[in-house]
């Protein structure tokens, strides 16, 4: 049963990656990755289960706030950036 | 010989990232791209550490009841401190970009040679 | 990047190293990201392709590579449960933990205790590694910058994701807590503790913007809590020295029982490495992001 | 077995089959579907709800109340961080002026309701 759950999310992952890979837009390719990440949260916690250590819980955890900060930090950049050109455009 | 391939993948795919990573560095005239190619020289060195502390039928060397095979504990705490170390030195290094970026207005290699050279 | 890193933490996780995995998942997902980004954004984010000539270094990485798989010939399997490194020292340091040490998590206590010195060291590295940061960062840039920008737009722009960063960081601090002091029974630990804290506050001036971040983290105390967990760590180990025992040596904090005095120096040293590591990102993370500012 | 492993197993084998179907749909539109907004759809909703379930999964079939407990704690971080996510994603990709395929004039239908 974990090992199915496992192999699914695997799957989905790559799906995700070749997704991230492709763009065509930056805004696709940060989709991809907080999808990738929120995969990875949930195989850390199948898993963990798998292998009967369901300490790693803690660290699927630590995944899903990180993943978080990831992404904002991506779009902070994005808008900074944007904001920037914005601005030079009107400036000069 | 599949034993043998089966063995030693993980070491292959260690190689394999070390030498994207060194590629990386060589190749490339963006300063920060040359960064991004040392830290994924880096994981790939810590990855190697882990591959080689693994032991067949272990686990996770956090003792528990019942378990008495454990994968080594030693390579975990030096890749652990290895990680946090990095991360401090690759800002270091970042901080050093953007004042190159500050001195000489560009972060590509080639340019910066140039304009040493024009000086 | 940050899906790189991911990958790697997931197979660290198959390879039984969940100590390693927390770490990396904390710092290459989170911090390594945000500081690139911010490197990127303070200098160019467009790479000129230079037309050089590929096929050198191409060739000089495919025969390294070569060479170093031919190496591999000789290297024990991964999992050989003969492997030199694994019948040396490692049965050692499981064997002999629960008795000497009497905490579940073997790698915090070869972190903290066996091999003290070594995180000593490491610590004192980062600590470093912060102080050259913010040196070289310290200096304020030209005032020609644009001054104003319009913080109602922006404030409305990200208002939802306000409300929930709101919600969240209370837990996020409290995930820090229980990581730093869980660390003797499950993976986590001062250095993972301390990436987590950092996170916080980065997240913290990623949404609420760095003039509200720096309100509640003042510089001085910050680059105080730096010192202070190094000297923690180093004060433990004389604290050991005065009561007649090694540098770093716990057992001797309480004489009749080692491994209480074992339990006692490795949360306290671990408290150290969490303080300074903590403050260390994200002192480090507001050095690159004063620049960001006008 | 008693009647309660039976349950507790089959309700296990429901929910992690129910998010597993769930995220490899949201991967296939993901990888399959046209623009960006129809693939954010995809993503976002496949994203939470597909946690959600392998989640409730997992904490069917835990043991001790500490892992159940740290599922429910992931859980919730899930739940509140995927969906700001998608939407703080759809609002800059819309700020940023990337048009939705086949919008000419649902100009406020703002598409990251997720």
């Amino acid at each position: 049963m974990f090992a199915a759950a496992t192999i699914a999310v695997l799957i989905t992952m790559s799906l995700a990656l070749v997704r991230a890979m492709l763009g065509p837009t930056v805004f696709d390719r940060i989709l991809a990755l907080n999808m990738f990440g929120t995969k990875t949260v949930l195989f850390i916690s199948v898993l963990g289960f798998l292998l009967g250590r369901p300490d790693f819980l803690d660290l699927a955890l630590v995944y899903a706030l990180m993943n978080f900060i990831g992404v904002v930090a991506v779009l902070r950049y994005f808008q900074a950036r944007a904001r920037e050109d914005s601005e030079g455009q009107e400036g000069g | 010989m599949i034993e043998k391939i089966a063995g030693l993948y993980n070491y292959w795919i260690v190689i394999f990232l070390m030498m994207t990573g060194f590629y990386i560095v060589i190749s490339r005239d963006n300063l920060i791209k040359k960064i991004l190619g040392l830290n994924i020289f880096q994981t790939s060195v810590f990855l190697l550490y882990i591959s080689i502390g693994k032991v067949r039928g272990g686990t996770a060397p956090i003792l528990v009841e019942g378990v008495s095979t454990y994968s080594n504990p030693l390579p975990s705490v030096l890749i652990l401190t290895a990680i946090v170390v990095g991360v401090a030195t690759t800002s270091l290094a970042l901080a050093l970009v953007v004042r190159i970026k500050e001195a000489y207005g560009t972060i590509e290699d080639v340019e910066i040679y140039a304009e040493e050279d024009a000086q | 990047m940050g899906i790189y890193s991911l990958l790697s933490a997931s197979w660290m996780l198959l390879l039984d190293a969940p100590d390693v995995a927390f770490t990396e998942a904390a710092v290459g997902a989170g911090v390594s990201t945000v500081l690139i980004l911010v490197t990127l954004f303070l200098t160019s984010p467009v790479d000129k392709d230079s037309g050089r000539k590929r096929l050198l270094p191409l060739l000089v990485v495919v025969i390294t590579g070569a060479a170093l798989a031919y190496g591999t010939l000789d290297m024990p399997e991964v999992g050989d449960p003969n492997a030199p490194n694994v019948i040396y020292v490692a049965p050692r340091y499981l064997e002999q933990s629960p008795s000497e040490i009497g905490i579940p998590n073997v790698v915090t206590s070869v972190l903290a205790s066996y091999r003290g010195y070594d995180t000593l060291g490491e610590t004192a590295v980062i600590l470093t590694a912060g102080i050259g940061v913010i040196l070289l960062l310290a200096r304020t840039r030209r005032k020609d910058g644009p001054v104003a920008r319009d913080p109602p737009r922006s404030e409305n722009r990200l208002s939802l994701l306000r409300v929930v960063t709101g919600v969240l960081l209370p837990y996020i601090l409290l995930l820090a807590l229980y990581v730093q002091f869980h660390g003797d029974y499950g993976p986590g630990g001062g250095f993972q503790a301390g990436v987590i804290f950092a996170a916080a506050f980065i997240l913290y001036s990623l949404v609420f913007g760095y003039p509200s971040a720096r309100r509640v983290v003042p510089s001085g105390s910050l680059r105080f809590l730096m010192a202070l967990g190094l000297l923690l760590y180093i004060g433990v180990g004389v604290w050991a020295l005065l009561e007649g025992g090694e540098f770093l040596n716990y057992s001797a904090l309480d004489p009749h029982h080692p491994s209480h005095g074992q339990h006692l120096g490795i949360f306290l040293i671990e408290l150290g490495v969490g303080i300074t590591v903590a403050a260390t990102i994200t002192a480090i993370f507001f050095s690159f992001a004063r620049r960001t500012q006008p | 077995m008693t009647a309660l492993e039976i349950t507790r197993d089959v309700l296990g084998w429901v929910f992690l089959l129910g998010g597993s179907v769930l995220s490899i749909a949201g991967g296939i539109g993901l990888l399959r579907f046209p623009d960006f907004y129809t693939r954010i759809h995809a993503g976002g909703l496949t994203d939470t709800g597909g946690a959600g379930l392998v989640m409730a999964g997992l904490l069917v079939q835990s043991d001790s109340l500490l892992v159940a407990v740290k599922l429910v704690i992931v859980l919730f971080f899930l739940f509140l961080t995927g969906p700001t996510a998608t939407h703080a994603l759809a609002r800059a990709a819309l700020t940023a002026g990337v048009k939705p395929l086949l919008a000419p004039e649902s100009e406020e239908d703002d598409p990251s309701t997720t």
